[in-house]
C-alpha cells in the first residue's frame, strides 16, 4: 500500500492494464516522449513502444474518432483530451459516435474505449482548459461518465473503464493531481460504477458532490462542524450510472441536501442531483435541496477563478441555509 | 467554375470506358467475365432497388431512402476492387450495392428504410462498418479501422466512402491527416456527384479537384471518371495494392452525377437544371457497361432478361421477409445501448415496455 | 391577423427583419435555391441576392464559425443548423466561441447571431437528426437558449433574437412546422425572453414543457380532465434566461408539477426545472416533481420513435402519480 | 521525414536573406528605412519581452506566457506588410509583436498574462481580434471577417495566424475551403515552427509541405523560409496585393523554429534534441536582420543600444502600470457576459460580489 498522488495512480493504472492486455493502446496530444503534460503517461512510450503509445495530431476529432475505428477492429484505445474543454472540438465524435456505435451496429462494434480528460479549476490555466463538461455527456446515453475524487478511487474506476465493454468519459480533476494523495492499494482491483462513497459521515446535511468538489464539500464540512452542524459527504464517483437509490439513502438519513460543483448553475448535472433526490426521496427532505455551483458565466480568466469556483465559504452559507439558520 | 465530367476546365479525369461502351485497343478488363457479369447485374439490381424503394415509400411502406442512381459504376466499379472476406468498406448512406457486395443483405437493407435498428446491424463475418447518418463522421473511424488491423498484422485495405458534400467536414482533414502520418492502408472514396442535396459542387468547394487534396497530407490523389466501371476499378484496384503493400492511403475523386433526387424528401426541379441532368443521362454508367458487355459477346438480351427476372425474385422475396418482422418492438430501445446498463436504463425499459403491452 | 403554421410565420419574420436591416445575412446548407429543407427560407434568396442568402459548404463548424467573424466585421448573421443534432460538429464553436467572444474580448466585439436549428421527433427522420440536445446548451454561459411552441410566439421571439445583442440558440420543433398553427399578427411585435407563458389554466398539477413537449402536455391535461384532474400547462417558451420567478408562482399555485421533455431524463433541462422548482418553491410543494422523458438511450431508428418519445399517456400517469393515485 | 528549413526533402522555402545577412545582389528591400528599423526594434522588444516575461512567471507575477523567441521574421515580417489602419490581425497566442504593430499594448498584453480578462480587451479602433486559446478556432472568424468587411465594401484584407500543430484541426480546413468558395480577402498565415508543445512536425502531417494544401481549395500557397524577414514579408505583400484585389485567399507557411519551451510550464530537454536547437540558432532571424542593417548602415551598436534603452523603460512602465491595477475584481466574472444578462445571472454576481466584499 503505498501513498500515491492522483496522477501517480492514473499513470500506474495505466501501466498495470497495458501490461494485462496488449489490444489496449493510448492516443493523445503530447503523451508519448513528453509523458503527457501532468505525466500521466511518463515514461509508458519508453516501456510500450511507439506503436501503442501515440503521439497524435492536434486534432481531437480524430483522436476521439479514429480510438472508433481502432475498436472496430478489436482493440481497446484509450485517447486522451489533453483538457476535456477540447472535447467539445470532438463533440461529434462522442455523443454522435463513441456512445452510439454499439446501438447503431445492434452490438456488431462494442465501444470499449476510455477517454481520460482533465478538467477543473483553480490552477490558473489559460482561458478554456478548466470548464466542467460534464453535465454534457451525461446528457449522451450510451456513454458512462466517471469522475474519481481520490487516488485510491481513480485507480478503482480507471481499471473498471478499461475492462469494461462500455465507453467511459473519464474525467480527472487538475487540481487533484498531485494535491489529493491518499493510499492506493499495490494490487489490482476495480470499484464498481453506479456505487457512491461516503467521504465523510454526518447527520444534519448531506453534501453531495464529485471530483475536486469533494474537498471543498470536506473543508465546509469542516467549518459547519465548528458552527455544530454534522455534515455527511456523499462522492457520487460515477455521474452515470448513478446511484440513484445510494443518494435517495443518504439524504434520507439526514432530511437536507446541498450539492456542490464546479460548472456552471443552469442545466449543471446539480441539477439531476436534485431532481433525482427529490423523485426519490421527497417525503425524506425537510428543506429544499440547494446548489452551490460557478456562476451561469464563462470560466473566466485565472485571476477570477477563486471567486468564480465554489468555495467551503459559499458551500457553508448554503448548509446554513437549509439548516434554518440563514 | 464547372467541374462536369465533360468540362475542360481543371484536371481531366481518367476514362477508359468511353459513354459509346467502347475501350481503347487492346484494353483487357482486369476481372474474369464471371465477376464482369457479377458487377452488371449488381448495376441491374441497384437501378431495380431505387425504383422499388421509391414505389414502397410513396406507399408509406418505407422511411427516407437515398437512391444510387447514377452512381453505379462509382460505388460498383470500387467495390469490386476489394476482396470482401479480408477489406473492409465503410459507408456512408449511398452505396447499397458496395454494401450487399460485402455480404450485406437487401432484407437487412430495407428493414433499415423501415426505422428497424436491426437493418443497421452487419452479418457476423461481414467486413462492413453501419450506413452512417453524421457526414463525414465515418472517415476517421475507417482510419482507425485500417490502423488497427495493420496494427494486429492482418493485411486488410479499408475503403470508405463519402460525398462531396462531406469533404467539407473538418472530419475529412483530420482523417486524411492522420492517416498520411500513419500510412494507414486506407482508400477515401469521394464519391463527387456534384450535388450535396442542392448544393452544388462549386458552392462546396473553389478547388477544380478534390483529388489533388492529397498532396497536402503526403499521398497520391486520383481523379477518375466516376461513370466509367473500369477507370474506377482500375483507380481502385492501383490504391489497394499500395495500401496492402504497406505504402499508405489514396484519395480517389469518383467524378460522377447523381441522376435521382438525393432522396425520397427531395425535389430537385427545384434547384436542377434540367439540361445538365440530360447531358449526364447520355454518360450513363450501366448502359455504358451494358454496351461493352453486348459488344464483348459476354452479355446477350436473353442472359440480361434471366438476370432481371432473378431480381425481381430476389427483391421481392426480400421486402415480403422485411415486411413480415413488421414495425420495431419498444424493447430494441433499450437492447444495444450498453453492455451493461444502468439501473435507471432498465427501470426506464421497464416502464416503457410494459406500457406498451 | 393570419393563421400560419410556424414555418410560414419563422419565414415571415425572417424575410421582414431582412427587410428591416440589412446587416442581417442568412447562412446555411441548402437554404439558398432550395429555400431551406422544410421551406423556413423560401424565395428569400430570390428577394435579397446571393450575398444575403448564403448556401454554405457542409460544415457546421465553419457555418457558426464564420458567423463569429461576420459579427466583428459588424454584421449580423443567422447562420442555420440544418439540424440540431449536427449542432454537435459545430459544438466547440457555438460554447466555446459564440457564447464567449463578449467576455474574451469585453465586449468589443459583441455576438448578435441568432442560429436556428430545427429538432425533435416523431417525424421519421434518420438518425441524429431529431436529438433534444437543449440541455447542452442551456450549461454553455454567455448563449440564450429560446424553444417556441407556437407560431405567434415562434414570431415574437425570433424577432427579439435578432434585434437583441446576444447569441440565441433558437430551437425550432420539427414536428410543429407544419402541424402547429396558430393566429399570428401581422405587425411587428417582440416577446421578452424570460417570462413563460401560461398555455392552459388549471388547479391541480403544473405541467411544465417547452417547444413540441408543451402539446405533449396540453393532451395529457385533455385526458386528466376526463379524470377530474385540473392541469395547468406552462410554456417556458425560453430556457435561458429561465424565468424563475414565474415558474416558482405557477408551481405554488398547484403544489404539484411534471416536466415534459423530449431529451433523454438523465441531465436533460428538466432536471434544472425540477431544481429551480425545489430551490425557490418548496414549501408549497405537495408532492415530488416528476419528470416524463425520453429514456436515456440514444434517440432511436424511426420505427422506436413513437415509444421512445414522452407521450400524453406517460405523462397522465406522472399526473396521476403527483395526485398520489397511482 | 523531415522538414527543417535545412533539409532537402521537399520544396525548398523562399529564402531571400541569408543567414549571415546578406541578400541578393540589387536585392532592394520594400520598406522604407525607417519601417525596417522600426521592425528591427520590435524585435528587440520582443526578445525582452520574453525574457522579462519569464522572469515575472517564476516570481509568480505573471501567469502561462508563450515566447516567441525564434518566430520574430515571421510575425513581424508578415505583420510589416499589412497596414494596421485597415487590415486586420486574428492571432493565436505566439503573436503579440504582430498585435502591437496593429496598435495592442504591452501594458493589456501583462494583464491578460496576470488572468485579467481586460488585457484581451482589444482597444477601440485597433483592428484585432482577441488571442484565441481554442487552436484553430479562430481561422474560421478570419475567414467570416474578410468576408463581411468585403460585404460592407471594405478594402481590408484580414491576416490570421495558427501553427502547424493547429493546422491538424478540422476548422483549418472548414475554414480555408470556405475561403475559396468566397474568395474572401484573408491570408493563412501558418506558422510552421516544427513543434506542436512537444509533437514535432513528422507526426504532425506526411505531406513534406503545408502549403501544397492550397491547391486543394483553389487558391495559392505559398512556402517561405520563416526565419527570413524578407522572405516572408515578400509573400505577405504578395498576398495583400492579391486580396485587396479581390483574388482570394493565400496560404503562406512560413517554415520557421521555435528556439525556446511552448511556454513557462514546458520542460523542452524532455523531447527537442539539442544539436538540432543548435542548428537553428544558427539561423536566428534576429541577427539575420541585424547583420544586415549594419552592413547597409542603417544600424549602428549606438542606435542599438538606444532603442534597448527605450525598450527597457517601455516594458518596466508597462509592468509597473499592469501590476498598479492589480489582481482581478469578482465583479469581473459577470460584466461582459452578456448585453442583456438573465436575472438569474445577476442574482448570482449579487451573492459572489457580496461575499467578496
Ligand atoms: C454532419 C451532417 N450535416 C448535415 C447533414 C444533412 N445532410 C444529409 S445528406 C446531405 C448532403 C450530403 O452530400 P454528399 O456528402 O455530397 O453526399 P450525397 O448525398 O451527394 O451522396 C446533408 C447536408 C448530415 N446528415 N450530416
Ligand atoms: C483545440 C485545442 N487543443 C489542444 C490545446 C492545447 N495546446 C495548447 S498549445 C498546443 C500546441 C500548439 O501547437 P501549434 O499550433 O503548432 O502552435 P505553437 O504553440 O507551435 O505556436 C496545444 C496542443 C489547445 N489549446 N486547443
Ligand atoms: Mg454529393
Ligand atoms: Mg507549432
Amino acid at each position: 500500500m503505498a501513498t500515491l498522488n492522483m496522477v501517480q495512480a492514473i499513470r500506474a493504472t495505466l501501466e498495470r492494464e497495458m501490461e494485462r492486455d496488449e489490444r489496449i493502446i493510448l492516443l493523445g496530444q503530447d503523451i508519448g516522449r513528453n509523458g503527457g503534460m501532468f505525466r500521466a503517461t511518463d515514461g509508458l512510450q519508453e516501456r510500450f513502444g511507439e506503436a501503442r503509445v501515440v503521439d497524435m495530431p492536434l486534432a481531437e476529432g480524430v483522436i476521439v474518432g479514429s480510438a472508433v475505428g481502432l475498436a472496430c477492429s478489436g482493440l481497446r484505445p484509450i485517447p486522451e483530451l489533453q483538457f476535456l474543454g477540447f472535447g467539445s472540438q470532438a463533440f461529434h465524435q462522442i455523443e454522435g459516435q463513441v456512445a452510439r456505435m454499439r446501438f447503431r451496429s445492434q452490438s456488431r462494434y462494442p465501444m470499449p474505449i476510455v477517454i481520460r480528460a482533465p478538467f477543473g479549476g483553480n490552477v490558473r490555466t489559460p482561458e478554456l482548459h478548466s470548464d466542467a463538461h460534464e453535465a454534457k455527456y451525461a446528457n449522451s446515453p450510451g456513454l458512462k461518465v466517471v469522475t474519481p475524487a481520490s487516488a485510491h478511487d481513480a485507480k478503482g474506476l480507471l481499471t473498471e473503464a478499461i475492462r469494461g465493454e462500455d465507453p467511459v468519459l473519464f474525467c480527472e480533476p487538475l487540481r487533484g493531481y498531485r494535491l489529493i494523495k491518499d493510499a492506493v492499494p499495490d494490487e489490482d482491483y476495480t470499484l464498481p460504477f453506479g456505487r457512491l462513497r461516503i467521504a465523510r459521515p454526518g447527520s444534519d446535511v448531506t453534501l453531495v458532490a464529485w471530483s475536486a468538489a469533494v474537498v471543498v464539500a470536506e473543508q465546509a464540512a469542516e467549518l459547519a462542524e465548528q458552527e455544530g452542524i454534522s455534515c455527511q459527504v456523499v462522492d457520487l464517483r460515477t455521474l452515470v450510472p448513478l446511484d440513484v437509490e445510494g443518494l435517495a439513502k443518504a439524504v434520507s438519513a439526514t432530511g437536507r441536501a446541498v450539492v456542490v460543483h464546479e460548472a456552471p448553475l443552469t442545466a449543471g448535472f446539480g441539477a439531476e442531483v436534485v431532481a433525482t433526490i427529490v423523485e426519490h426521496a421527497f417525503s425524506a427532505l425537510s428543506a429544499p435541496v440547494l446548489r452551490v455551483t460557478a456562476p451561469d458565466a464563462p470560466y473566466p480568466f485565472s485571476s477570477l477563478e477563486r471567486a468564480y469556483l465554489p468555495s467551503a465559504e459559499r458551500s457553508l452559507g448554503a448548509i446554513r441555509r437549509v439548516m434554518g439558520a440563514a | 467554375m464547372s467541374i462536369l465530367t465533360t468540362s475542360t476546365g481543371g484536371p481531366t479525369p481518367v476514362r477508359i470506358l468511353a459513354p459509346d461502351g467502347s475501350v481503347p485497343d487492346g484494353y483487357r478488363p482486369p476481372l474474369p467475365d464471371s465477376e464482369l457479369l457479377a458487377a452488371y447485374r449488381l448495376m441491374l439490381m441497384s437501378r431495380r432497388v431505387d425504383e422499388r424503394a421509391f414505389n414502397l415509400q410513396r406507399q408509406g411502406r418505407l422511411g427516407v431512402f437515398s437512391p444510387v442512381n447514377g452512381q453505379e459504376a462509382s460505388v460498383i466499379g470500387s467495390a469490386f476492387a476489394l476482396d470482401p472476406t479480408r477489406d473492409w468498406v465503410v459507408p456512408q448512406y449511398r452505396e447499397l450495392p458496395a454494401m450487399l457486395r460485402q455480404g450485406y443483405t437487401l432484407e437487412r437493407f430495407l428493414l433499415y428504410c423501415m426505422g428497424d435498428p436491426e437493418g443497421n446491424r452487419m452479418p457476423d463475418g461481414v467486413n462492413l462498418l453501419p450506413i452512417q447518418i453524421s457526414l463525414a463522421a465515418q472517415i476517421p473511424h475507417a482510419v482507425g479501422l485500417a490502423w488497427g488491423l495493420r496494427h494486429q498484422g492482418r493485411d486488410s485495405v479499408v475503403c470508405v466512402y463519402f460525398g462531396d458534400g462531406a469533404s467539407s467536414e473538418g472530419d475529412f482533414h483530420e482523417a486524411c491527416n492522420l492517416a498520411g502520418v500513419r500510412r494507414a492502408p486506407v482508400i477515401f472514396f469521394l464519391q463527387n456527384n456534384r450535388w450535396a442535396i442542392s448544393t452544388p459542387v462549386s458552392k462546396q468547394t473553389g478547388a477544380d479537384s478534390f483529388a489533388t487534396r492529397a498532396t497536402g497530407y503526403g499521398f497520391p490523389g486520383e481523379l477518375v471518371d466516376g461513370n466509367d466501371f473500369f477507370a474506377v476499378h482500375e483507380a481502385t484496384l492501383l490504391a489497394v495494392a499500395r495500401a496492402r503493400a504497406g505504402e499508405g492511403p489514396t484519395l480517389i475523386e469518383s467524378r460522377t452525377y447523381r441522376m435521382g433526387p438525393h432522396n425520397t424528401a427531395d425535389d430537385p426541379t427545384r434547384y436542377v437544371d434540367p439540361e445538365e441532368l440530360e447531358a449526364y443521362r447520355a454518360l450513363d454508367p450501366v448502359a455504358r457497361v451494358r454496351s461493352f458487355l453486348l459488344e464483348a459477346e459476354l452479355l446477350s438480351e436473353e442472359l440480361e432478361h434471366r438476370m432481371r427476372a432473378e431480381i425481381e425474385e430476389e427483391l421481392a422475396a426480400a421486402v415480403a421477409a422485411a415486411e413480415a418482422r413488421g414495425a420495431g418492438r419498444p424493447e430494441q430501445i433499450f437492447d444495444h445501448v450498453y453492455a451493461d446498463p444502468p439501473p435507471r436504463l432498465l427501470d426506464q425499459r421497464d416502464a416503457i415496455t410494459g406500457e406498451a403491452q
